[in-house]
């Protein structure tokens, strides 16, 4: 019974994170499209869940539905007004964007289908979220450090290209 | 692990650090910016050398230190350290932005030092992330037209795609090896030979570098890059990013060895390509830098050739053909931005007169374009025979003929540009190139001609780097 | 054994979801909705990367720190994209791709 | 290097000295006309002397003395340089010495005053080498080289006067067509290499040569030869240069076409008689050819104004006769006495007649011999009594020279089975006594000024070359007298001592011809006379004089030809039987039109124009593919991901 | 040898452009260093001794088995003698230039380095690396320096020889990879046994590019194009030299170390070559241009080295190199001759020329002289040149032999005939006040006259020489 609902509710989220992420590329208005955003990355924070891994999920969910969705709004009004009719589609570029798609999907597919996966030899269980704070700190300090200084420079990379536009203007 | 080991990124760290604070600064001084910069950037290349034989590991095994890391750092910090050389004339940024620029230009070179140092996944996929975004940054940065946003939209998102590309692959070689560490995955390889996703996966994961080194089908960014950003940055891009790439595409690619063929195959294709659509395109350009562009598109895929052979004296040359790469371009990139004072776009036809105008600067262009070209005794032609010997002993017989016939089309539009700047007259007053920068065009004419022929220790250094990585 | 429970399930919504965003790469005239269509594509990976790390890695920290730091990367992303393409509207007065057609050739 | 024979030493010398000449003058003294004559001159005299001290010193002696020394040694090639000195070489060394003496002589009188008198002294001493080497060298290579140097000499000679056209388009010709015809004997030359192994004339000439080679092999490589021959001795169908060559200064013509340049020709056939002998079917050919060059000049000389002309197509004719006995003596077993003792008295009475028309020329500044006719030739006392020896020893009157040598070729083809040969030497015979005779009787008795003839001789000569040529001559001389180093006029002497010496020869070398064939061949054959021959012979010169008394000499001749009966005959004939026509056709139509403009128009649109196709392909190749490079951003990224799609599934499918 | 090049240019780089006397004199003195090292090697090699004489041999690059390796032998060393002859002449020759003469002798030294180079090389990669290094000054001299339709020519010149070069390196590779030997030394490499499939490639690649500078039909267009746009003395290195380095270097890389591969194509080799020598003089034929007409006799002559190649026996080879002497020689007396009445006349076309012997003959007796030589007059060094690869190709090709004998008549007629329109004639008055060649003008054109007669009178001085290197490259084929 628990496994019918948590099946269910599986199969709920895939479809959150599929409808989701399809109305994101397919609608025609782009706030739907940011909607269909937050809505598929919520299903990809549930399938986080099934994934054991309830820290990412909220780190997920926080991150993205609460910070980039909100940045790409911000975008949005500041740049385009939302009232003006978007022009029509090109569908010739509409089948030649799904064609690529579809190639690479077929090709990913196939990757997929045809490697055999196989577990590691020895697996740990250790979910906690302590043991990601140590790994954080010593495998992947490099990285954490190189993180910082990521956003350090995307953060000033934005205030400089968005304050050369506002000098120049 | 000592302090020696980090040495050399960190003391850009430190160089960003002090940028950073320029970049506080209310009023905008350039003239000092750039002192301050430039003086840093020469401690660095002195502070590389330094440490050009550290050796170790570092940070829990995600990060190595050895000889051909150290090597690459050295070429990057002489990659920053001569872009900035050129910069002390810097109209095609806004004054108030030049410390920003040099910010960046620093940013990227730690990014790609890491890089370059990098033996985990992840660690290369940020530190690539870190270099790339500081570039996408400096591309708009141009003032002026339009073109440079545009140019900027477009690296950004072909960037973009290219790493989500790579992300991808990257998981699948996790997801097949279990690890992330270069090392754990070399090992768990020749289990992999019978699925293809250790093929698949490889090629996948070195999007992210063909992006970077502008190979075919990645280089659609290029020309528009070049022509697009502003001439100091572009000169950047195409001389020390491209030498990150080489670095990063030699410690994937050996991890394809057990391969053989079926991996290769696919790097014979893409070299093929690149250079043939390069050389072609190039020779209808009307704009120098565009035409540099399908140029560099066309010497990926010559470095591609001592890549795609896998064994020692092959990734040497294409390391040392790196180098050369660097060192001729940048002297060509030099000259373009002599030329072009005032920081605009500069067509082929207009280096017209530029014998007259500055014989110094007409032979160096002569020189670096003469090198590029692969003509003797440049540094280029004797890195380009290099790479077709050990493309040959592997037995690539097709691809060197193709190269080989590559290397004529390809003279066709650097002749063009050394016609238009010997043997066209334009009254055009002449340069004034400033002491510093006369040593820096002889400096530049004396390595391409004496390492063209006297290539021995650069070679023995690169093979010696190869061994670390192999 | 559960769809949940099996890794080519995640694997295959991975893919779904990459080329998805990839169509939307491809087909959107909007530079946001193609950087919406990005954050799908990075998504995957981390689903990519988080269902192996549930099934297959042999310590499961691993997979989740990747995981975090694609998000801070995609946020990195993100921002910069933005900043560009609010730059680039106050040049072009548009932010559709197809209006930016300077540089060919 | 062993001890040198003086005999080495002597030949040696005999042609360095003539090279050094031409050098020192080429290179220092061209400017200095005398100078040059010194040396010149100095050169040959020693030669002369030499010439004649090893004629004396090797007299009665016919065993063949070789003395070789390497000179080139490759693989298969090897080329001594030596000489043989056998009696053919002997004899022809002497004459040659000497003719080339008396020209120098007879040239410092008719070239006085010339611009390139150094010039040409220089090139005299080269022919005089070239000539020298060619008759006393041991192997068929030197020879060669030597042959090829005589046709460099002559074309250098009769071009001389190089701004006139005519004369450098004869010079031209010369070279080309005996070139032409060197390159057969070059071809030949190399079969013999490759297939015997040797080129020296005295192994050639061995019997080995028939045991070693093919028979198909041997009449190739002869008739090769025979090819060389043809073009230096101006046997048809390349005999067209001869005549043209008269654009030379008229000394060159008298040495190129008596002793020398023309005589080498005859003189190879000669010196590989036996090689030919073992032939028949070459020795059949060379008749034939022979044959038919003897009608054709004989026919061609009865028509012709020009006094140079006349001379010029009577040297073919008697080179061809020459050749005929040669022919019809390697047919019938017999020896080469006969074409070879032809040789050496034409030799001395075709220089006699050169020089005389020289005489002429110098002295009335015109080669139409009638134009020579109404200025009053006849009272040039001297010439005319020597031309007049010339003819009657060309037309084979008894008792001078050419008589005994034509008696004896004609004796040589009468021994023949086929008679239409000696039927065609009576005929060359009678044709020459009339056409000789027409020359002299027209200088001799010349028509009135009121003749009607006069109008018809008036006009300019057929064929342009001629024409104008002592027009040009005494404008030089008016030069010469006004300024430079020549002071007065041209010696007489130096003009009439050599006619004269010349006159004698002629007059006495018939009476030799024991003698000679004793020093030729070691035994003298008591010839049977062939009384009927004889008769006929003698008989049909005799006739041709009196027709040519007829049509020219009497009081009251028209002045008119026997065959302008015959018009359309005549018209042949004074086209020189379209030969001139047909080669310019073949230069013009074949070499040019066809080859060269073909060559030249393949090599612009076909070969140069791939080349640039395939430069121009590259550009529009490149230019299409930049339409790969669209500024949509998104077309791009979809052309990306389906090569990277495409890549992929290759991969996966692969497996 | 090759240094004085080298120090030549260095010193010129230190000098200014207005110091022409001095810049002459040291470009000359350099040229002269190596003329006469030229001689000494020539007649200081010991022909007893025979094998490779003054050797200097230096690991270069180790990790692909490079070294730097030089030496002389009775191959070679005509050549250089050649070479040495030439470039002390064209200095020479060039004495009147005026516009960047400091340029112009730098780049012509460099160019000459390079052949020496060539020639002296029995390392492959040294060997190409020099090749290219003579190949690429041709573009600079031909642009700046050149004339008529120079910039066409130029870029043709180089592509070509590019595209040439372009089969080389793969050529050149394939040996030194399928050697197993990892090494570069053409001595080495030829006791390799390479299997005949490789050998067969290997050649044709190695022949169809370096017979793009020695003009094998059809791949010599960009030669009369490239002879009629450069300065003189450039003519006079390119068809006096450079061509040289393309027969040159099938003898010494394709022939030597493909024997098999030779063999396999000699016919087709000896095809092209008679092509090559019929075509040239009828083409030449029909030409105008005086430069044009010299350019196709050039083709025409090196088809006859290319054939005498082709036979692969010692008189063919012998012929074949002696050949390369005679016609480096003789046409750099015939564009030196041209050169002199360009410089003088403007014009090259032969109908505008005529009687220039009455106005310059001492500059049209050289001229004379070299067609003459180009014809094959014996007593100049061609003829036995030409003899001796025709024996030779009658002996193996007698079809091809016999064609290409009998294009001598027309090389004749085709020499004869631009002299006569050119020398001979009336003179066009608009040059008749043209001066003479003075002395020292004359002096280079004397050398190289000294040179064709005396080995034409003295051919076994020369021969004796390559023999000693031929005849045991034909044992080794």
């Amino acid at each position: 019974m628990s496994l019918l609902i948590a099946s269910l509710s599986f199969y709920l989220v895939v479809a959150a994170t599929v409808v989701g992420a399809v109305i994101a590329v397919a609608a025609r208005n782009i706030f739907h499209n940011v909607l269909g955003l937050a809505l598929s990355l919520i299903g990809v924070a549930g399938l986080f869940l099934y994934l054991n891994s309830p820290f990412v999920a909220l780190m997920q969910i926080l991150i993205y539905v609460g910070a980039i969705t909100i940045a790409i709004c911000f975008a949005i009004m500041l740049s385009q007004p939302l009232y003006l009719p978007a022009p029509p589609r090109n569908p010739l570029k509409i089948q030649g964007a799904a064609f690529g798609a579809g190639l690479v999907f077929i090709f990913l597919g196939l990757l997929t289908r045809q490697t055999l996966w196989t577990p590691a030899a020895e697996r740990v269980n250790d979910w906690s979220i302590t043991t990601i704070g140590h790994y954080l700190l010593n495998q992947y300090v490099v990285i954490f450090e190189l993180i910082s200084l990521l956003l350090l420079v995307a953060m000033l990379g934005a205030i400089v290209t968005a304050r050369g536009g506002r000098g120049s203007a | 692990m000592s302090v020696l080991q980090f040495g050399v990124e960190l003391y850009y760290l430190v160089m960003a650090l002090v940028l950073f604070f320029l970049t506080l600064r209310r009023e905008p001084q350039a003239a000092q910016d750039h002192r301050i910069a430039f003086t840093l950037s020469t401690v660095g290349v002195v502070v590389a050398l330094l440490c050009l034989t550290q050796q170790g590991e570092l940070f829990f095994r995600s990060y190595r230190v050895d000889l051909f890391s150290q090597i690459f750092k050295l070429a990057l910090a002489l990659g920053l350290f001569l872009v900035l050389a050129i910069s002390r004339n810097l109209p095609s940024i806004e004054e108030r932005n030049h410390a920003e620029f040099y910010l960046f230009l620093t940013t990227c070179t730690v990014g790609m030092m890491m890089l370059v140092s990098a033996v985990e996944l992840l660690t290369i996929y940020v530190a690539l992330e870190l270099s790339s975004y500081s570039l996408y940054i400096l591309v708009p940065l141009r003032r002026g037209d339009d073109i440079d946003v545009e140019a900027g939209v477009k690296y950004l998102f072909f960037g973009a795609v290219s790493s989500c590309f790579m992300l991808f692959g990257l998981s699948y070689i996790f997801g097949a090896t279990h690890s992330t560490y270069l090392s754990d995955i070399m090992a768990r390889m020749p289990e992999l030979v019978a699925s293809p996703i250790g093929v698949v996966g490889l090629i996948l994961a070195m999007a992210g570098f063909f992006f970077k080194l502008s190979i075919f089908p990645f280089h659609f960014w290029a020309p528009d890059v070049y022509q697009g950003g502003a001439h100091q940055v572009v000169t950047f891009i195409a001389t020390a990013s491209k030498a990150a790439a080489v670095a990063l595409l030699i410690r994937l690619a050996v991890l394809g060895a057990q391969y053989g063929y079926h991996f290769t195959q696919i790097l014979v294709f893409l070299s093929i390509i690149s250079m043939t659509l390069g050389n072609l395109v190039a020779i209808i350009q009307k704009d120098f830098k565009r035409m540099l562009a399908y140029s560099s598109i066309a010497h990926a895929g010559y470095v591609l050739i001592g890549i795609l052979t896998l064994q020692e004296t092959g990734l040497a040359s294409s390391i040392y053909y790196a180098l050369a790469y660097l060192v001729m371009n940048f002297t060509v990139f030099m000259v373009l931005t002599q030329v072009a004072q005032d920081g605009r776009d500069l067509k082929i036809a207009e280096l017209a007169g530029l014998y007259h105008r500055s014989p110094l600067l007409s032979m160096s262009l002569i020189l670096g374009i003469f090198a590029l070209a692969g003509v003797p005794p440049s540094i280029g032609f004797t890195g380009k025979l290099f790479l077709f010997t050990s493309a040959m002993n592997q037995g690539y017989f097709w691809l060197v003929l193709i190269g080989a016939v590559n290397g004529t089309l390809s003279l066709y539009f650097y002749l063009r540009v050394v016609y238009a700047a010997y043997f066209v007259d334009a009254k055009l007053p002449p340069i004034y190139l400033s002491p510093p920068m006369r040593a820096l065009n002889y400096a530049l004419c004396a390595t391409i001609l004496y390492f063209g022929v006297a290539p021995n220790s650069i070679m023995e250094l690169a093979r010696a780097a190869v061994r670390a990585v192999l | 054994m559960p769809a949940f429970n099996q890794l080519h399930t995640y694997l295959y919504l991975a893919v779904i979801l990459f080329c998805l965003g990839l169509y939307g790469v491809l087909s959107r005239r909007n530079l946001i909705a193609v950087l919406i269509s990005v954050e799908l594509m990075l998504n995957a990976a981390s689903l990519n990367f988080m269902a192996f790390n549930r099934f297959l890695a042999p310590h499961p920290a691993v997979g989740q720190i990747v995981a975090l730091f694609i998000m801070a990367v995609a946020a990195a992303e993100a921002a910069i994209a933005l900043s560009i393409i609010v730059a680039l509207y106050r040049k072009l007065k548009s932010i559709n791709i197809e209006q930016a057609n300077e540089l060919r050739g | 290097m062993p001890a040198l024979d003086p005999l080495f030493v002597l030949c040696a010398a005999c042609v360095i000295l003539p090279l050094l000449a031409f050098g020192g003058i080429m290179i220092f003294t061209w400017r200095r006309p005398f100078l040059s004559l010194g040396i010149s001159l100095a050169a040959s005299t020693a030669c002369l002397i030499i010439a004649w001290y090893i004629f004396w010193q090797r007299w009665g002696d016919p065993t063949p003395l070789v003395l070789n020394v390497d000179w080139l040694v490759s693989d298969l090639v090897r080329v001594p340089f030596g000489f043989l000195l056998d009696p053919v070489s002997q004899l022809m060394l002497v004459l040659v010495a000497t003719i080339s003496f008396l020209i120098q002589i007879y040239s410092i009188g008719y070239m006085w005053g010339d611009p390139g008198f150094g010039r040409y002294y220089a090139d005299l001493s080269l022919f005089a080498m070239a000539m020298l080497g060619l008759v006393i060298s041991s192997g068929l290579l030197q020879l060669f080289i030597c042959w090829e140097l005589v046709g460099l000499a002559s074309y250098l000679l009769i071009g001389f006067w190089y701004e006139k056209f005519s004369a450098s388009e004869a010079g031209k010709k010369a070279f080309v067509v005996t070139r032409f015809g060197d390159i057969f004997f070059f071809m030949g030359l190399a079969i013999l290499v490759i297939f015997y192994g040797s080129l020296d004339i005295a192994a050639i000439n061995a019997a080995a040569v028939a045991q070693k080679m093919e028979p198909w092999l041997l009449t190739t490589c002869a008739l090769l030869i025979f090819g060389g021959i043809c073009g230096k001795s101006a046997q048809f169908p390349i005999h067209v240069w001869l005549p043209d060559a008269m654009e030379g200064p008229t000394p060159v013509s008298a040495l190129l076409h008596s002793a020398t340049m023309v005589a080498a020709g005859v003189y190879l056939l000669t010196r590989l008689f036996p090689f030919f002998a073992a032939s028949p079917p070459a020795m059949t050919y060379i008749l034939a050819v022979a044959s038919l060059t003897y009608v054709l000049s004989s026919t061609v000389g009865m028509v012709a104004r020009d006094i140079k002309q006349v001379w010029a197509y009577s040297t073919i004719s008697q080179l061809a006769m020459m050749a005929m006995g040669l022919a019809a003596a390697g047919l019938a077993h017999g020896t080469l006495f006969a074409g070879y003792f032809h040789l050496t008295t034409h030799a001395g009475f075709k220089a006699l007649l050169f020089l005389c028309a020289g005489a002429f020329i110098h002295h009335y500044g015109t080669n139409s011999f009638f134009m020579m006719s109404k200025g009053g030739a006849r009272h040039l006392t001297i010439p005319m009594v020597t031309v007049t020896i010339g003819a009657l020893a060309l037309a084979g009157i008894f008792p001078f020279s050419g008589f005994f040598s034509k008696e004896l070729i004609l004796g040589n083809l009468w021994h023949l089975d086929n008679k239409l040969w000696v039927s065609i030497g009576l005929l060359g015979a009678f044709l020459t006594a009339y056409y000789t005779f027409r020359v002299i009787f027209v200088l001799l008795f010349p028509r009135p000024e009121d003749h009607p003839a006069w109008d018809k001789y008036h006009e300019p000569l057929a064929g342009g070359h001629g024409h104008g040529h002592g027009h040009e001559e005494e404008e030089a001389h008016g030069h010469g007298h006004g300024a430079g180093p020549f002071s007065g006029h041209a010696p007489e002497w130096a003009i009439n001592l050599p006619l004269i010496i010349l006159a004698g020869v002629t007059l006495v070398l018939g009476f030799l011809q024991g003698t000679l064939e004793r020093f030729l061949l070691g035994e003298s054959h008591p010839h049977e006379m062939n009384y009927l021959l004889l008769v006929l012979a003698v008989g049909l010169a005799l006739a041709g004089i009196g027709l040519a008394w007829w049509d020219w000499g009497r009081k009251g001749a028209s002045w008119e030809g026997f065959l302008s009966k015959v018009p359309a005959l005549e018209h042949f004939f004074i086209q020189k039987w379209y030969m001139d026509h047909f080669w310019r056709w073949f230069l013009n139509a074949v070499i040019y039109n066809l080859f060269s403009k073909t060559f030249t128009y393949n090599d612009r649109r076909v070969v140069d124009g791939g080349v640039d196709a395939v430069a121009l392909g590259c550009i529009g190749s490149g230019r299409f593919l930049s339409f790969l490079q669209t500024a949509l951003l998104q077309l791009n990224l979809l052309f990306m991901v389906l090569v990277l799609a495409g890549v992929g599934i290759y991969l996966l499918m692969g497996r | 040898m090759l240094l004085s090049p080298v120090v030549g240019i260095a010193i010129l780089l230190c000098l200014k452009e207005e110091q022409r006397f001095l810049i002459r004199a040291v470009a000359l003195v350099a040229a002269g260093i190596s003329f006469a090292l030229s001689i000494y090697t020539f007649a200081g090699y010991d022909k007893q001794l025979g094998g490779i004489q003054f050797v200097e041999k230096y690991p270069w690059v180790e990790a692909f088995g490079i070294s730097y390796f030089v030496g002389v032998e009775g191959m070679n060393a005509p050549l250089l003698l050649l070479t040495g002859i030439v470039i002390f002449t064209g200095v020479l020759t060039m004495w009147e230039l005026q516009t960047r003469v400091k340029e112009y002798f730098i780049f012509q030294l460099a160019l000459v380095t390079g052949v020496f180079g060539v020639f002296m090389s029995y390392d492959l990669f040294f060997f190409f690396l020099f090749y290219e290094i003579a190949v690429v000054p041709m573009y600079v001299l031909i642009l700046v320096w050149g004339s008529t339709r120079r910039i066409y020519a130029a870029m043709k010149l180089t592509l070509y020889l590019m595209a040439g070069s372009g089969l080389i390196i793969p050529g050149m590779l394939l040996l030194y990879s399928s050697s197993g030997l990892f090494t570069f030394d053409m001595l080495k490499l030829h006791g390799v046994p390479f299997s005949p499939w490789i050998q067969n490639i290997a050649f044709v690649l190695l022949f169809l590019g370096f017979g793009v500078l020695a003009a094998v039909w059809p791949f010599h267009t960009w030669s009369p194009v490239g002879h009629v746009a450069a300065p003189t003395a450039v003519s006079m290195l390119h068809a006096g030299v450079l061509m040289k380095l393309g027969s040159f270097a099938i003898l010494r890389v394709a022939m030597y170390l493909c024997p098999l591969g030779f063999q396999y194509w000699a016919q087709f080799m000896a095809l092209l070559a008679a092509i090559g020598i019929v075509y040239g003089v009828f083409v030449g034929l029909a030409q105008t241009d005086l430069k044009y007409v010299i350019g196709y006799s050039s083709v025409s002559h090196m088809g006859i080295v290319s054939l005498g190649l082709a036979t692969g026996t010692v008189d063919g080879l012998n012929g074949a190199v002696f050949q390369m002497f005679a016609h480096g020689v003789m046409t750099a007396l015939f564009f030196s001759a041209v050169g002199f009445i360009y410089d003088r006349t403007h014009t090259r076309e032969i109908h505008e020329l005529g009687g220039f012997s009455r106005i310059m003959p001492v500059a049209s007796a050289f001229f004379i002289t070299a067609a003459l030589c180009g014809a094959g007059v014996p007593g100049m060094a061609s003829f036995w040149a030409e003899l001796l690869v025709m024996v030779a190709a009658v002996k193996v090709f007698p079809l091809r032999g016999l064609l290409a004998i009998a294009a001598l008549v027309v090389g004749a007629l085709f020499a004869l005939r631009v002299v006569q329109t050119t020398f001979y004639n009336e003179p066009n008055p608009k040059f008749e006040h043209f001066e003479d060649v003075s002395p020292f003008l004359g002096l280079p054109r004397m050398i190289l006259i000294g040179f064709l007669v005396f080995f034409g009178i003295f051919p076994q001085y020369m021969l004796g020489l390559i023999k000693t290197s031929i005849v045991p490259f034909i044992q080794g084929l």
